[in-house]
């Protein structure tokens, strides 16, 4: 069930230029939680500005009862979000979504995250090392300074490349070139998930497609409600009719029906 | 002083126990808020807006946020009043709070059969009454909104009116010259009561894409930015037709559902609000029952377009 | 890469420097903003309406904060077109900045005298053009909005334009059902440009008091609040009209400035961002540049009306 | 000439129920400031509240180059700046208005503050004992922890009576009740300053016209602009006309053409 509750901040780092990772006591939300969810977020105190802001839930620390969200400050709620205080009561609703399906079967994953999409992936790491699979990890970002949590996917025992667009760490070019990389060196895994941009994860469902991987992207959609109310926040699903002769397309809430979707279902052109 | 003030309202013949009210398309189908509100305290639920078939919508973005507002352009993606009745109305059965059924239609014979159809399974599934979303396009007459005219509005509200003995709320658009015309005319059409402000139409521009922001282009504006605007037709409204009257708009603490009471809102309902606290109409519930108090007020209908000029 | 990009438009024969305007009644007479303000560098300058005799104005409360908005009821207390004349216009000959009056009337009469008068003393006193604010009520026709009406519209534009040959806007309200034909009226009789929007009607209520919180009950909406709906009406108006259009309507940044421009504004004003911070003006023209030479765009002609749909 | 800068926050203090004394940096606003002036100011960092909020210089420490402010909390922006931190810049323009007047001829000189009205009278207070006065005070509140300022007062070296509505803290009534009867013990003032609610300035003046007292009064109205450009914040005067043959009424701008008015001139009924 969606909670909407007053969550302590435990504590705020900056974690590179302009995001932030926030710690919050959620002890409800954390037992409940599933990777790839996120929580609807009221940035400030006052109602301005007015609608909710939704980020991913980062990690998830059951027995501390503690939720960590990463995110990157570029408008006026993340920017206020940044600046709010350690202590401060935060008004969150939560979890929210479907989350990353794992199958029991997969012994094989490969997670891909571009840019600040690496935010809902470590919980889904820890959650998918802790169920025995083994774990590769592809990080893309623009340039060095904004690679997050290389060294979190490692802890974890997760094998981790990284691609800068401007080369300044370790493969120039994009995170793509590596999943293609690792599939021509023979690397299969039984499932790929991915979040980022959406250039990005249309590339990587072509990717997937091609090598008969089974792929999950997290999408993003503006968002006013959060809770499926308010149909604001669709994308285009690719769906069968009854008798499955026919295709359809219908638009999904992304906060309810999502964020996670199969990489095949999600209609990419409009 | 007194302990219990009463609460209770009357619209079009549905029995409130309060006059807070949900807005159509910002309430889901009412399951969707039950975690956060105990939808038997409301004082009744007006649902997404439904047509007859199934509707698609328009393609994202179709949200976007504006000053103390935001733009929607959802365009009426709903399952259609079949699947309504079949899959959303059972489970709203169980409670005990009225049920408004806000429709929209392309054409006056859609707006008809949807309420003949709803009409026919009221009893059965619990539909209370009909809140009827005059802000649509006419595609008839090539896209003209129906409630931007007074003969317009007349038609279509008498039409329905013909077509269902259930009570009837013409829900009423801003983007309007003069919206006293429209509202009586829409009295005359024999509806039961008014319900106004639908949005005002608005738009946005993305400056680095010099896109609109919104792929419909244009959407409606909702939120505390339309609140005077909502208030000034509200009163308006009041001092000119001779049922009961909602106020809609902006509304997302106490003080602003009191101002519309107080201009002359025999009801009220919140929208845009219910995206920032799900919470809020319980708590605004909650609030007006301690003002009545604070103020001495036993019956909050004392207060209904009660202002000094 | 460009390093001074064009900033120069024109409007209804007039050259400006830059697309900036200071909109009426929310910048004095200018002089009250020069110790904040080069009055120099603004595009032009657009002056409190003014009428042909001193008027008293409304009691106070005149002004109150609503969400990302304000509601003023001013209702146009002016010093009368003399005296504007001998005390008020000598202070702006000294910038080299164009000065529009705003011109406002009771009856038709008004209006022509004013803009007779006003085209008399044009040269001497430096006046640049004439924005007729057609928001005002026709008196002598039970206070119908000259502007709400097409045929009201056109008959006070084409009377004005008959008694002066200064440049011409006609200043648009926003509260009709379809902007676009007013302004094709405007258009049509003789307007040079058209101007959009002045305020939104709107109303607020003191809980406590039960009383209306301005002293004339309504007052006429402004700020960030209502520029999604300006931005609608200017992109409506800038499609159907060959004149150029003038965006008004919450800017209080460079976005909304360039917002407007892209949806086909040749120029804007600024009104209530003015009161938060005295320097929006000069800020926003430089920001405007800065945007232009990031964006490689030579000329800000290019811009106007560029909005990819 | 009104000037609009950034000021640092030097001190806040809660020097009441909800009522605030900040301390700022504003050598060039100090320099020029008179008694009776105020500020305006940008109460939060972004644009909610929309408007500036009109705040009267408290103290003027030319020296230093400070000026205090005192206020109480009430609203959306006084809220906002009671919130705001110690070495923040604040967004102010100022100063604005045209002060009381003492006349140099003046040699006793009577203060009468109502409420959060005592803000601008301790400036006059001091100004005023600069100049040689003797100066009575005279303070209402609604209780004792309400009132403001007595130590300040004396400190400067005036004599400072108190009335509480509740008689909480000595007399028990109005603050008119005090000028009255400082008046009839014989104590005539050549001039009466008074700031604080409507009803209390209009009695004040009642009062003065009958003693033939001159009177000042300090007028508040909500503003805009706050410096003449939007005609928002005006008040009805008395003025006549040139041939001083009949009376006239004209709506004056609290910000430029007062804050200060002199008391016969006010019409208070509308
Ligand atoms: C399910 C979901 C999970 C998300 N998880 C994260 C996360 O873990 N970390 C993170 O940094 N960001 C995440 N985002 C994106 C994040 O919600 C937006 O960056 C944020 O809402 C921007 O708000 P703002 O007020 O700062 O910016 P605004 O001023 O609103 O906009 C600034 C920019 O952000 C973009 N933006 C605004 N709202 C959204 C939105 N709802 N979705 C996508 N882009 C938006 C706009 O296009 C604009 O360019 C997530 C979005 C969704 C839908
Ligand atoms: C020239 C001048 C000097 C002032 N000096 C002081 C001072 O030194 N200390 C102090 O505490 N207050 C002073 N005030 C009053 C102060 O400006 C208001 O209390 C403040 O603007 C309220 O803002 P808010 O956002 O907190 O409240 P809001 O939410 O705007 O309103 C809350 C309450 O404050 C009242 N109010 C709002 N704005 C004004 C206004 N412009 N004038 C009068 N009342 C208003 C409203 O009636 C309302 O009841 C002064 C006002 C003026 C005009
Ligand atoms: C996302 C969204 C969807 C809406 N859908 C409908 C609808 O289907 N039918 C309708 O009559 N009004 C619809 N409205 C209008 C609201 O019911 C309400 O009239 C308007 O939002 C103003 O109220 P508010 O400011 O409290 O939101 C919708 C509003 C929003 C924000
Ligand atoms: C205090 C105030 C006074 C105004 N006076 C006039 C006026 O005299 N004539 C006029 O045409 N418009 C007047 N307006 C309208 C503005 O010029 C402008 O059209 C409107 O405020 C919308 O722009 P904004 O949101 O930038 O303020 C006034 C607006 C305000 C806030
Ligand atoms: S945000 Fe409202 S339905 Fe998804
Ligand atoms: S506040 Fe604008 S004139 Fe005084």
């Amino acid at each position: 069930m969606i909670l909407n509750i007053k969550v302590k901040i435990l504590s705020r780092k900056e974690v590179g230029p302009n995001i932030y990772l926030i710690r919050l006591k959620a002890p409800e939300i954390a037992q409940d939680a599933l990777p790839g969810q996120f929580i609807h977020i009221k940035c400030s105190k006052d109602n301005y500005p007015l609608l909710r802001r939704p980020l991913s839930i980062h990690r998830i620390d059951k027995e501390k009862g503690e939720i960590f969200i990463l995110f990157q400050a570029v408008g006026d709620g993340t920017k206020l979000l940044a600046q709010r205080e350690i202590g401060d009561d935060l008004d969150i609703m939560g979890p929210i979504g479907n989350g990353f399906n794992i199958y029991p079967k997969s012994r094989k994953i490969m997670i891909v995250g571009g840019g600040i999409g690496v935010a809902p992936l470590l919980a889904l790491c820890e959650e998918s090392i802790r169920q025995g699979k083994e774990v590769r990890v592809l990080i893309g970002a623009l340039k060095k300074e904004l690679i997050i949590g290389e060294e979190s996917y490692k802890i974890l025992g997760a094998k981790v490349d990284v691609a800068t667009d401007d080369g300044s760490y370790k493969h120039k070019g994009l995170v793509t070139d590596l999943l293609e990389g690792s599939i021509r060196e023979g690397w299969l895994a039984d499932q790929i998930f991915a979040c980022g941009p959406k250039s990005m994860l249309k590339k990587i469902v072509e990717i997937s497609l091609d090598a008969h991987i089974d792929c999950q992207v997290s999408l993003e959609e503006r968002m006013a409600c959060g809770i499926g109310a308010c149909l604001g926040c669709v994308c285009k699903i690719k769906t069968k009719d009854k008798k499955e002769d026919k295709v359809k397309y219908e638009y999904k809430r992304v906060c309810v029906d999502g964020p996670v979707f199969g990489g095949s279902e999600v209609v990419w052109d409009d | 002083m007194i302990d219990k003030p009463c609460l209770k309202v009357e619209i079009a013949g549905i029995k409130l126990k309060n006059p807070v009210m949900t807005a159509s398309g910002t309430f889901g189908y009412g399951q969707e808020y039950a975690p956060f509100v105990d939808l038997n305290r409301l004082g009744a639920m007006i649902l997404k807006g439904i047509t007859l078939k199934p509707k698609m919508g328009n393609p994202p973005p179709r949200v976007i946020e504006t000053p103390s507002g935001m733009l929607n352009a959802i365009s009426l993606q709903n399952v259609g009043v079949e699947i309504l009745i079949k899959e959303k109305l059972p489970y709203l059965k169980k409670f005990n709070t009225p049920v408004v059924i806000n429709i929209s239609g392309d054409t006056l014979e859609e707006y008809v059969e949807l309420a003949r159809r709803l009409g026919e399974v009221s009893k059965e599934m619990g539909v209370t009454g009909l809140e009827v979303n005059i802000s649509c396009p006419n595609v008839k007459k090539g896209r003209m909104v129906w409630g931007t005219d007074a003969k317009a509005t007349y038609k279509i509200v008498s039409s329905i009116r013909k077509a269902t003995t259930l009570p009837l709320i013409a829900k009423l658009t801003p983007n309007v010259t003069d919206i006293k015309t429209i509202a009586q005319a829409a009295e005359e059409a024999g509806a039961d009561a008014l319900s106004l402000i639908n949005t005002l139409v608005g738009m946005a521009v993305d400056v680095n894409s010099r896109r609109p922001k919104l792929a419909n282009v244009s959407g409606g504006l909702s939120g505390p930015a339309i609140k005077p605007v909502a208030l000034w037709m509200v009163w308006q409204v009041f001092q000119t037709v001779n049922i009961p009257v909602i106020g809609i708009g902006g509304i997302i603490k106490v003080e602003d559902a009191l101002e519309f009471i107080i201009a002359g809102a025999r009801a009220i309902e919140i929208g845009t609000a219910n995206f920032v606290n799900p919470r809020v109409t319980i708590e605004i519930i909650e609030e007006i029952e301690k003002y009545l108090i604070e103020n001495n007020i036993k019956d909050i209908n004392e207060l209904v377009g009660s202002i000094k000029i």
